[in-house]
């Protein structure tokens, strides 16, 4: 039951991931893709998560915290090369 | 092991409710009109539904196989202070790149004053001409 | 123990790795580069005489026996290429001391160097099919470095060209392992041709091999040579010497490695395909080097021309052939560089490139002029210089095997090699003389000795071709009969 | 307050050492730390200042708001997203804060960020006025300024 | 035993002499000590004329590359005894006269090098019996003369001359080699003798065809032969001593030796001796008939020459006749044929080098050699004159002069042509004599020209140059030349029993001395001398009406000669050329991706269909979870996207999406590690996209052709399926199982619990150690990339 | 309006902590889980591209004045050298060894030489992105 | 499993070839980046996904997913990894050089 339970849910998170990606294909605007392919990350970890779980292993919990570290540093460049152009400055002023 | 069993179970439970938001904020994604909006859906919700996720996981390693995960832990307490953030950046990169909010926008109190030098050089370089 | 053999590829990473500490300091930089090289040509000598006494040498990493680990194989074909790697990359060390630049000095061209030869050096060596495609990426990746070393807009618009197609010729090298690991499920070479030749080389596996064909013909330029010229018609001239003598063999290398060793049960398709691509390298080679008035560009396609000759023997596959192919190989590797150094040089006096824009230099740079005249007689096989008997063999190996159109071929190639160098000597030595002597850009000693020792070794290569002829005969013998290495691979 | 931790920590490692066991656990030392915290609880009058692990406790209050503003935010958010018509009226306000110092002000972004309806996208160079983007400006604008100011005391309580 | 080793080294020694100790040498003439090395040969080699006719023969060998059986075999005969001697002697007076004929202001260093280059590889080709050091020698006279008739390298002619020369005589070396290496996988053996012995083994081997064309290739290029004159004349840039020494009296007569060498090997071959003898016949006609039109009296003789050596070689393709099976060994006469070929080749040597010595002289003492502007001379020069007269006498075949001999002899072969019954000799055996008459014809017309247009006739006085007769010095050589001419023609027997006749039997092994006649100044009125007879009175007519005569040659335009085809075949090949490569080699990487993906598509997709090699099954596959299904979908939408993408940041983007989902991927594959590195490799790979971003412009709105488009997405299509369908069908046909269970026990052998790692670590660490290296590498590429153009130029030796 | 980069930067202080022990525990749970000298040199590495995200090149030049080039060249050297000490015992290049030791109150602990080779590659691998990303920065 | 697995590297194989046929320098480089994923994935494939853990040896499992070619998958990200680094840095070099992205013009040696 239970494992049918998780199942049901890395599924349910496999469908955020494909509707959310739509958002990606679809845009309009680049910040728009940058914040789906934020939730999209954010999702993996969920789904990275119960994959653990479904497989009976803890390997896979260092991959969620690369995951979220990966996705907040990938955000960070999106905005700021939106922002700025050069996403790491040599001597901040602005 | 009954015990166990049912810890797995409020773990499981924990885990679908959070699938079961995170479907939810995705279609918020899809459905709100514009970036500024649809980052409230992603910032909130999603976090909400990863938290969810992690602490049944959580639970379920913890209650269910007796093995706390710090790793974990250290998960959720990343995705707790860092979502925010990367909404707050990606929103502010969005609004200084110009993109246009959506038509039903109420006030802007932000556009005057960041776009205020800008539009100032503007008129002075008309005045020059 | 065989730790020796690890050391052509190890050292020269270490010094490599070493003088980037000496960012500044050139001396040592230079030294230490030119001396690891000499002894590498001294451990390559040990090497090819321990073979001729013990059989070929391995060496297994870590211990790890074949198939499991990776391992280093020295065969005679092996240890040859690597002796005279080094040696062909010492002298355009020295020919990089006076006329490469301080600037490109100071910014690593020797450690590029270092890893450029160990690149090529475990190239040879390497047992192990993934391996391989990590030492070459080791090559390339040097390559990349020199041929975009100190950017003309020019050299940087090729090797745009020169990375992007390496890098899918990389992927294609990959999806080759993929496929041939999902296959036979080892990586080894030895142990890739035991199983092949256990199960039989099945269609599928004839067309894998063919993938691999088409991974290697784009690394030596068999066929799919359109990104050679450009490439190496670019970057300064030492570079372009140690390309044009080294990289396009490493290419050839595995070509005849994988085609003689693994893949030679179905030569009908295969060898017959590389018959093909070889005769066309020949003919497009031929072709481009009459058509440019452009002295980089004759030079370079040049290579393209030997690179066709070499794989006739390839196509052939009979013992003489090979061995024709590898005396030639030898041959090309050393005086290909020479050719490189001279025209880069005349270039440097010059500063032209064009055939018409040069005339009467041999009353300004007599040793120069002399010393071309003697490597356009080397290319094209004019005895008793050193592309003679490769020529000699290979010809004797066409006629055994009835293979009259690759024969020709080849012996036209020889013709048009004349013709197109010849053209650069009479045009640019010749004629009447243009530079006064007070224009006359000084040409020192130190420019023109490391092609003088080029010039020596073609003519000892020649009159000297006894020297190494067991090591040849013994090198053909090994890659026609892959028992041979099997055998010394994997014992039972 | 470094000194009544440190003593925390020796009170800590001197529980391993009395147990004496096979190999270093972490729940021993965890245990350790607990007592450790207790006894420094008891003699905290001996050190001057406030308790060290209040801070703790206020930390704790803290990240409670935060998970129930969390909780909170998201029903708003999920509400407009399953409804069957979005409406709503988003707009950008200005706060001017009376918090002070980086992590004051962060942590005050970062809970308003979390908190329904706002997302806080720019800090003056100051780093007291906040431009707030709000998803129903009309609608919440009173309900977010009365959570700011509870938020503005939470964190006092815990930086001073 | 030494003498022909030595006989060989020897000129390379004095060369290597020259160039090392001698450079600067300016006290006399260098030519005296040149003069030596000649000189010390002829006399050598004419102490050996007694063994040889004795029938000795002196072999020496000093081993090369025995392992592939090419050794130096050095072989001393009757025929190269004569080859021998013609070089050596020839050589020292041409030495002599050289000394006269250049000053010392010229670079004498470069010229004598080059000869002695020239005369010990011509003894290298006479003197050989290994047929690749023959070879080797071979291509070293072409290398040498080619540096001789580029001796004035400024001049333009000189340079076309010397390349024309190079081109057509290496082409014709690469041809015979391939014949040598034929003949060589017939028959086992480099030595031409054991050739000469086993041969007949072999005269039905398939490659005999091939053999003789090839070898003939060589030699009939390096005889200037019909076609492959051509380079003759242009050749004649060179320095008169020159001329006179390669051009006539030696290195064209190496194809000869060659023929000669080999008659013995092809004798008795019907294309043999229809090649030879109708290629000769018909160079020895167009030679003589193309004399005649020359104004320049170095073309002339150049022409001349081609003609004679077209005789000689006729006279060799009759002559191997001989060894035809039906053929009884005493009926002589058609060794009489080799006879009066090597007795011409003597004589040949002796008039034509006596003129060009001439020539020489005058065009050194008026300062020109056009037949248009010279006249009169034979009052200011009455020696040069004689000499001329005995030299052109002789060759147009006058007695009583050694030409008279030989060409009756050549006129004895030819007519009795017609008594052989085999190789349809008789339909053609008319032919022969009657070209040949008309030939003799000419060669006399024009060798009365040399005489009477240059020394009679009124005085055409040439600016500045006062006409007077050469020094002493420089009229030796060429009135001991001319001596000799007259003296061949009184005791010919002495060069014919002691010289000639042990030639012959070289090239007729099984003959005796006693079967070969001797040479009779008188045979009576028969059909040879009324030929001459008729030569000289039509020969003396049309020379009087020659102007009208000359009308003829309106028929030939000189821009439909083989010298234009040659031109025009070079601009053309250069043009093609150029036309060819540019069109292939556009510089444009797209084209060049699409050679190689083409490639691919026809090779793999070829084999894999033709092969059969497509097999598919779903029987070793694990289920698919329906996450699987999820990541894989948007991995498949992604790749579209990246397709449609507008702006390169949502390429970028997706791009990291699917770095991303594969990451996803190998976790669901349970490799956690390669999801790690995936994860971080994909975030810092876009970071640096980005970085790069900030220089690089935002994709254009490409307007890409339709056509270019659909090329595109064909080929791809094609690429990725072909993949996809090799990619199938491995996994369905594994053969093996894969070598990594040993791995499993990674704990107990490397102490690791992590599989993957302790791969990384201990079992492959070596491919760990080399992928650090790649990366270390990269990273001071980056570097240097950046900051190498950062701060341009300090120093720029080599940039443009 | 200027940006204030507080709310980036102040999060970025305690995330790098994060991530630096996080690299630290990959780089020695490699042998037994994953992890490893390549993920935990990648992962340190992030570490430092974050902080040059959220700060800028001088600032975190000046808290860690180090020639990445160096580290990297070090790193390579480490991993060479490891593989050549093998042979100066007679093994074969690039043999690795191990053993079990008791340690008093630690336990059983595995010391390696794959240790020393795993340094190397990580020492490298920061090194390498580390320069890579600042020489691209440092062009801007 | 692996079927699909296949079928979507040989998407990811013609996008990629797509890319690489492009005239825009970038999306050549992406394509390239491309079709590493798709070679990455093709080794995974390759070594099947048979066996039920994770290569971490423990108690309770004895059989492990093929590990060897998730080596070698390591080795080659990190490899591209590089080159790709290094493809990027020369692609903006020769933008700042030569002040274009398009490949048609940027053919290099000027043809005589
Ligand atoms: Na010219
Ligand atoms: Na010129």
């Amino acid at each position: 039951m239970i494992e049918s339970i998780l199942t049901i849910s890395l599924i349910l998170f496999g469908v955020a991931i494909l509707i959310t990606f739509i958002r990606i294909v679809i845009g309009p605007t680049f910040p728009d893709r940058v914040i789906a392919m934020d939730v999209i990350g954010v999702n993996l970890i969920s789904a990275m998560a119960i994959v653990s779980v479904l497989f009976s292993t803890r390997a896979f919990y260092d991959v969620i915290l690369v995951l979220g570290i990966l996705a907040f540093i990938s955000t960070i460049s999106f905005s700021k090369f939106l922002e700025r152009g050069a996403i790491i400055e040599r001597k901040r002023d602005i | 092991m009954n015990e166990n069993v049912t810890f797995e179970l409020i773990g499981a439970i924990l885990i679908l409710l959070g699938s079961i938001i995170s479907v939810i904020s995705a279609i918020g994604i899809i459905r709100f009109y514009d970036i500024y909006t649809r980052a409230h859906a992603a910032t909130k919700t999603t976090t909400l539904a990863v938290l969810i996720t992690l602490v049944g996981v959580f639970i379920y390693v913890w209650l269910g196989e007796g093995y706390m995960s710090v790793r974990l832990m250290l998960g959720i307490v990343f995705v707790f202070i860092t979502a925010p953030v990367s909404g707050h950046l990606v929103l502010r990169a969005a609004y200084r790149a110009n993109v246009k909010m959506a038509d039903e926008t109420a006030e802007d109190e932000l556009r005057p004053v960041l776009f205020k030098e800008s539009s100032e050089k503007k008129e002075q370089e008309r005045e020059d001409q | 123990m065989n730790n020796l053999i690890v050391l052509p590829m190890v050292l020269p990473l270490l010094t490599g790795v070493f003088i980037v500490f000496f960012k500044s300091y050139i001396q040592v930089q230079r030294w230490g580069t030119f001396i690891l090289l000499l002894v590498n040509v001294g451990i390559s000598v040990i090497i090819l005489r321990q073979i001729q006494i013990d059989g070929i040498i391995s060496i297994d990493f870590g211990g790890w026996a074949a198939p499991f680990g990776i391992l280093f194989v020295a065969d005679s074909f092996a240890a040859l290429l690597v002796l005279t790697t080094n040696i062909v990359s010492a002298i355009c060390v020295l020919y990089a001391m006076p006329t490469i630049g301080k600037r490109r000095e100071t910014f690593y061209f020797y450690p590029f160097v270092n890893f450029l030869v160990a690149g090529v050096n475990g190239s040879f060596l390497t047992g192990d099919i993934f391996n391989l495609f990590v030492t070459f990426e080791v090559m390339l990746l040097a390559s990349y470095a020199l041929i975009t070393l100190g950017g003309t807009r020019l050299q940087l618009k090729e090797s745009l060209k020169y990375i992007a197609i390496n890098v899918v010729s990389s992927s294609l090298f990959l999806i080759a392992i993929a496929y041939l690991y999902g296959t036979l499920g080892t990586l080894n070479m030895a142990h890739l041709s035991m199983r092949i030749a256990e199960s039989g080389q099945t269609p599928l596996l004839t067309v894998i091999s063919l993938l691999f064909l088409i991974v290697f013909s784009l690394k030596s330029g068999l066929l799919l040579y359109q990104w050679l010229p450009g490439s190496y018609s670019t970057p300064p001239t030492a570079i372009a010497a140690l390309f044009g003598a080294l990289l396009t063999k490493v290419g050839i290398y595995a070509l005849f490695r994988t085609f003689t060793l693994l893949f030679y049960h179905e030569q009908q398709i295969t060898h017959t395909l590389i018959a093909i691509m070889a005769g066309v390298t020949l003919i497009g080679g031929c072709i481009g080097a009459i058509a440019y008035n452009n002295i980089r560009q004759i030079v370079a396609y040049n290579v393209v021309i030997a690179v066709g000759f070499i794989l006739v023997g390839l196509a052939i596959m009979n013992t003489t052939a090979i061995e024709g192919a590898i005396y030639y190989l030898v041959h090309d590797m050393i005086v290909k560089a020479l050719l490189f150094l001279l025209a880069g040089t005349m270039i440097y006096l010059t500063k032209s490139e064009k055939l018409d824009e040069m005339s009467g230099l041999i009353r300004n740079y007599p040793s120069l002029g002399w010393m071309f005249f003697i490597t356009v007689l080397s290319l094209t096989g004019i005895p008793p210089l050193s592309g003679f008997i490769g020529k000699v063999l290979l010809g004797q190996g066409a006629i055994v095997a009835e293979s009259y159109i690759l024969l020709l071929l080849s012996f036209m190639s020889g013709f048009v090699v004349l013709y197109s160098l010849l053209r650069i000597f009479m045009s640019c030595f010749w004629g009447e003389t243009i530079i006064s002597e007070e224009e006359e850009t000084p040409l020192s000693k130190k420019v023109i000795f490391p092609s003088a020792i080029l010039v020596v070794l073609t003519f000892a290569l020649g009159f000297g071709a006894e020297s190494i002829a067991p090591y040849v005969q013994d090198a053909a013998y090994t890659l026609t009969n892959p028992s041979v290495y099997i055998n010394a691979i994997l014992p039972d | 307050m470094a000194a009544q931790f440190l003593l925390n920590l020796f009170i800590a490692f001197l529980w391993v050492l009395l147990k004496d066991e096979d190999f270093l656990r972490f729940q021993t030392l965890v245990t350790g730390f607990i007592i450790g915290s207790f006894i420094v609880f008891m003699m905290r009058r001996f050190f001057g200042g406030r308790f060290y692990l209040h801070r703790l406790l206020s930390l704790i209050k803290l990240i409670l708001i935060f998970i129930s503003e969390i909780f909170q935010s998201s029903v708003v958010v999920i509400k407009h997203i399953i409804g069957p018509k979005i409406n709503i009226e988003p707009g950008i306000f200005t706060y001017k804060t009376i918090l002070r110092g980086d992590w004051e002000v962060t942590t005050l972004a970062l809970l308003l960020t979390l908190t329904p309806g706002s997302v806080v996208m720019e800090v003056n160079e100051e780093g007291d006025l906040f431009y707030i983007h709000a998803m129903d400006i009309k609608r919440y604008k009173g309900d977010l300024e009365r959570s700011l100011k509870t938020f503005e005391k939470a964190i006092m309580e815990v930086t001073r | 035993m030494l003498t022909i080793n030595l006989a060989i080294l020897l000129p390379f020694l004095a060369a290597l002499f020259i160039l090392l100790f001698l450079r600067r040498f300016r006290r006399f003439h260098i030519g005296w000590f040149v003069l030596i090395i000649p000189a010390i040969l002829f006399a050598l080699l004419l102490r050996q004329i007694p063994n040889i006719a004795n029938g000795k023969t002196l072999i020496h060998q000093i081993n090369w590359i025995p392992s592939f059986d090419i050794n130096f075999i050095s072989y001393l005969d009757g025929l190269s005894l004569v080859f021998g001697l013609l070089i050596t002697g020839i050589g020292t007076l041409v030495v002599l006269y050289s000394i006269y004929y250049l000053s010392t202001e010229q670079s004498l260093v470069h010229f004598y090098i080059y000869l002695l280059l020239f005369m010990g590889s011509m003894l290298g080709v006479v003197f050989s019996d290994h047929l690749m050091v023959l070879y080797v020698f071979w291509e070293l006279t072409s290398i040498s003369s080619f540096l001789l008739i580029a001796y004035w390298y400024q001049r333009k002619g000189s340079r076309y001359g010397a390349k024309k020369a190079l081109h057509i005589t290496v082409l014709g070396g690469f041809a015979m080699l391939i014949g040598f290496l034929m003949l060589y996988v017939v028959t086992g053996t480099f030595s031409i003798r054991e050739i000469i012995e086993t041969i007949h083994l072999y005269k039905d081997h398939s490659l005999m065809t091939p053999m003789i064309i090839f070898i003939l290739l060589g030699a009939f290029t390096k005889s200037a032969q019909f076609p492959f004159h051509i380079w003759l004349p242009d050749a004649m840039e060179a320095p008169t001593p020159i001329s006179a020494y390669l051009h006539s009296a030696t290195m064209v007569k190496a194809g000869i030796y060659v023929v000669a060498r080999f008659t013995p090997v092809f004798g008795g071959e019907a294309l043999w001796f229809w090649l030879v003898s109708s290629i000769g016949l018909l160079t020895l006609f167009w030679g003589s008939f193309t004399a005649i039109r020359q104004t320049d009296l170095k073309a002339l003789l150049a022409y001349s020459t081609i003609s004679q050596l077209g005789l000689i070689m006729t006279l060799f393709g009759i002559g191997s006749l001989s060894l035809h099976p039906d053929i009884h060994v005493e009926s002589v006469l058609y060794t009489q044929a080799v006879f009066a070929a090597l007795f011409h080749l003597v004589n040949h040597s002796t008039f034509k080098g006596t003129l060009f010595m001439v020539i020489g002289i005058i065009d050194y003492q008026i300062g020109t050699r056009d037949l248009r502007r010279l006249g009169g001379l034979i009052s200011f020069m009455p020696i040069s004159f004689t000499i001329a007269m005995i030299g052109s006498f002789s060759m147009a075949g006058l007695p009583p002069f050694n030409g008279f001999l030989s060409k009756e002899m050549f006129f004895t072969a030819i007519l009795h042509l017609k008594d052989f019954d085999f190789f349809s000799i008789q339909t053609f055996a008319g032919i022969f004599p009657v070209v040949a008459w008309i030939a003799s014809v000419f060669t006399f017309i024009y060798s009365m020209m040399i005489v009477f247009q240059t020394f009679f006739g009124p005085y055409k006085e040439q600016p500045g140059v006062e006409a007077k007769e050469a020094s002493f010095g420089m009229l030796i050589p060429p009135v001991t030349l001319s001596a000799l001419v007259v003296l061949i023609f009184f005791f010919p027997n002495i060069l014919g029993d002691y010289v000639i006749k042990p030639a012959v039997l070289s090239v007729y092994p099984g003959v005796t001395n006693e079967m070969i006649g001797s040479i009779s100044l008188w045979h009576g009125f028969n059909k040879e001398l009324l030929m001459t007879i008729g030569i000289i009175i039509l020969g003396i007519i049309l020379y009087i009406y020659r102007t009208y005569f000359k009308k003829v040659y309106i028929a030939f335009p000189r821009n439909i000669s083989f010298d234009t085809l040659y031109n025009n075949a070079l601009e053309f090949t250069d043009r093609l050329a150029k036309g060819i490569t540019n069109f292939y080699m556009t510089g444009y990487l797209r084209h060049y991706v699409m050679y190689i993906f083409l490639f691919f598509i026809i090779v793999l997709g070829g084999s894999l269909y033709y092969l059969g090699a497509f097999t598919f099954s779903l029987n070793n596959d694990q289920p698919v979870h329906p996450f699987v299904w999820m990541i894989a979908s948007t991995i498949v939408i992604a790749g579209m996207t990246i397709f449609f993408a507008k702006t390169r940041l949502t390429a970028i983007l997706v791009n990291g999406y699917i770095g991303f989902a594969i990451a996803m991927l190998f976790v669901l594959f349970r490799a956690p590690d390669l999801a790690l590195t995936q994860l971080v490799v994909e975030t810092v790979t876009t970071a640096l996209f980005l970085l790069c971003f900030y220089f690089l412009p935002e994709w254009e709105k490409t307007k890409v052709v339709r056509k270019v488009k659909m090329t595109n997405i064909v080929i791809s299509i094609s690429v990725g399926t072909i993949f996809t369908l090799i990619a199938l069908s491995v996994k369905s046909g594994k053969l093996f199982r894969s070598i990594s269970a040993y791995f499993e026990n990674a704990d107990e052998l490397a102490g690791g619990k992590n599989i993957v790692n302790t791969i990384l670590g201990d079992f492959r660490a070596f491919d760990t150690m080399l992928e650090v290296i790649v990366l270390f590498i990269a990273g001071i590429g980056v570097y240097t990339l950046i900051k190498y153009t950062n701060n341009k130029g300090v120093e720029k030796l080599e940039d443009k | 309006m200027k940006i204030n980069e507080v709310i980036l930067q102040s999060v970025s202080k305690i995330v790098v902590f994060i991530i630096l022990t996080l690299a630290l525990y990959l780089f020695f749970a490699g042998h037994n889980a994953p992890g490893g000298g390549f993920i935990g040199g990648l992962v340190l590495a992030s570490s430092f591209v974050l902080m040059l995200l959220a700060f800028d090149i001088e600032t975190v030049k000046k808290g860690i004045p180090v020639d990445f080039k160096l580290v990297a060249a070090s790193g390579a050297l480490i991993v060479l050298l490891s593989g050549l000490g093998a042979t100066i015992l007679g093994e074969p290049f690039l043999s690795q060894s191990f053993a079990y030791f008791d340690l008093p109150f630690y336990g059983e602990v595995e010391l390696t030489t794959v240790t020393i080779f795993e340094t190397g590659v990580a020492l490298a691998v920061v090194g390498v992105v580390v320069t890579i990303i600042l020489s691209i920065s440092e062009d801007v | 499993m692996e079927t699909v697995i296949i079928i979507v590297a040989g998407v990811l194989v013609t996008v990629a070839t797509y890319l690489l046929l492009s005239k825009n320098l970038i999306r050549v480089i992406l394509g390239t980046a491309i079709l590493t994923h798709a070679v990455h994935l093709l080794l995974m494939a390759m070594g099947g996904f048979k066996g039920e853990s994770v290569p971490i040896i423990s108690d309770k499992h004895t059989t492990y997913v093929d590990a060897l070619p998730q080596a070698l998958i390591l080795t080659s990200i990190v490899i591209s990894f590089a080159v790709t680094a290094f493809f990027l840095v020369l692609a903006y070099q020769v933008y700042k050089r030569t002040n274009t992205d398009d490949l048609s013009k940027l053919r290099g040696y000027r043809h005589e």
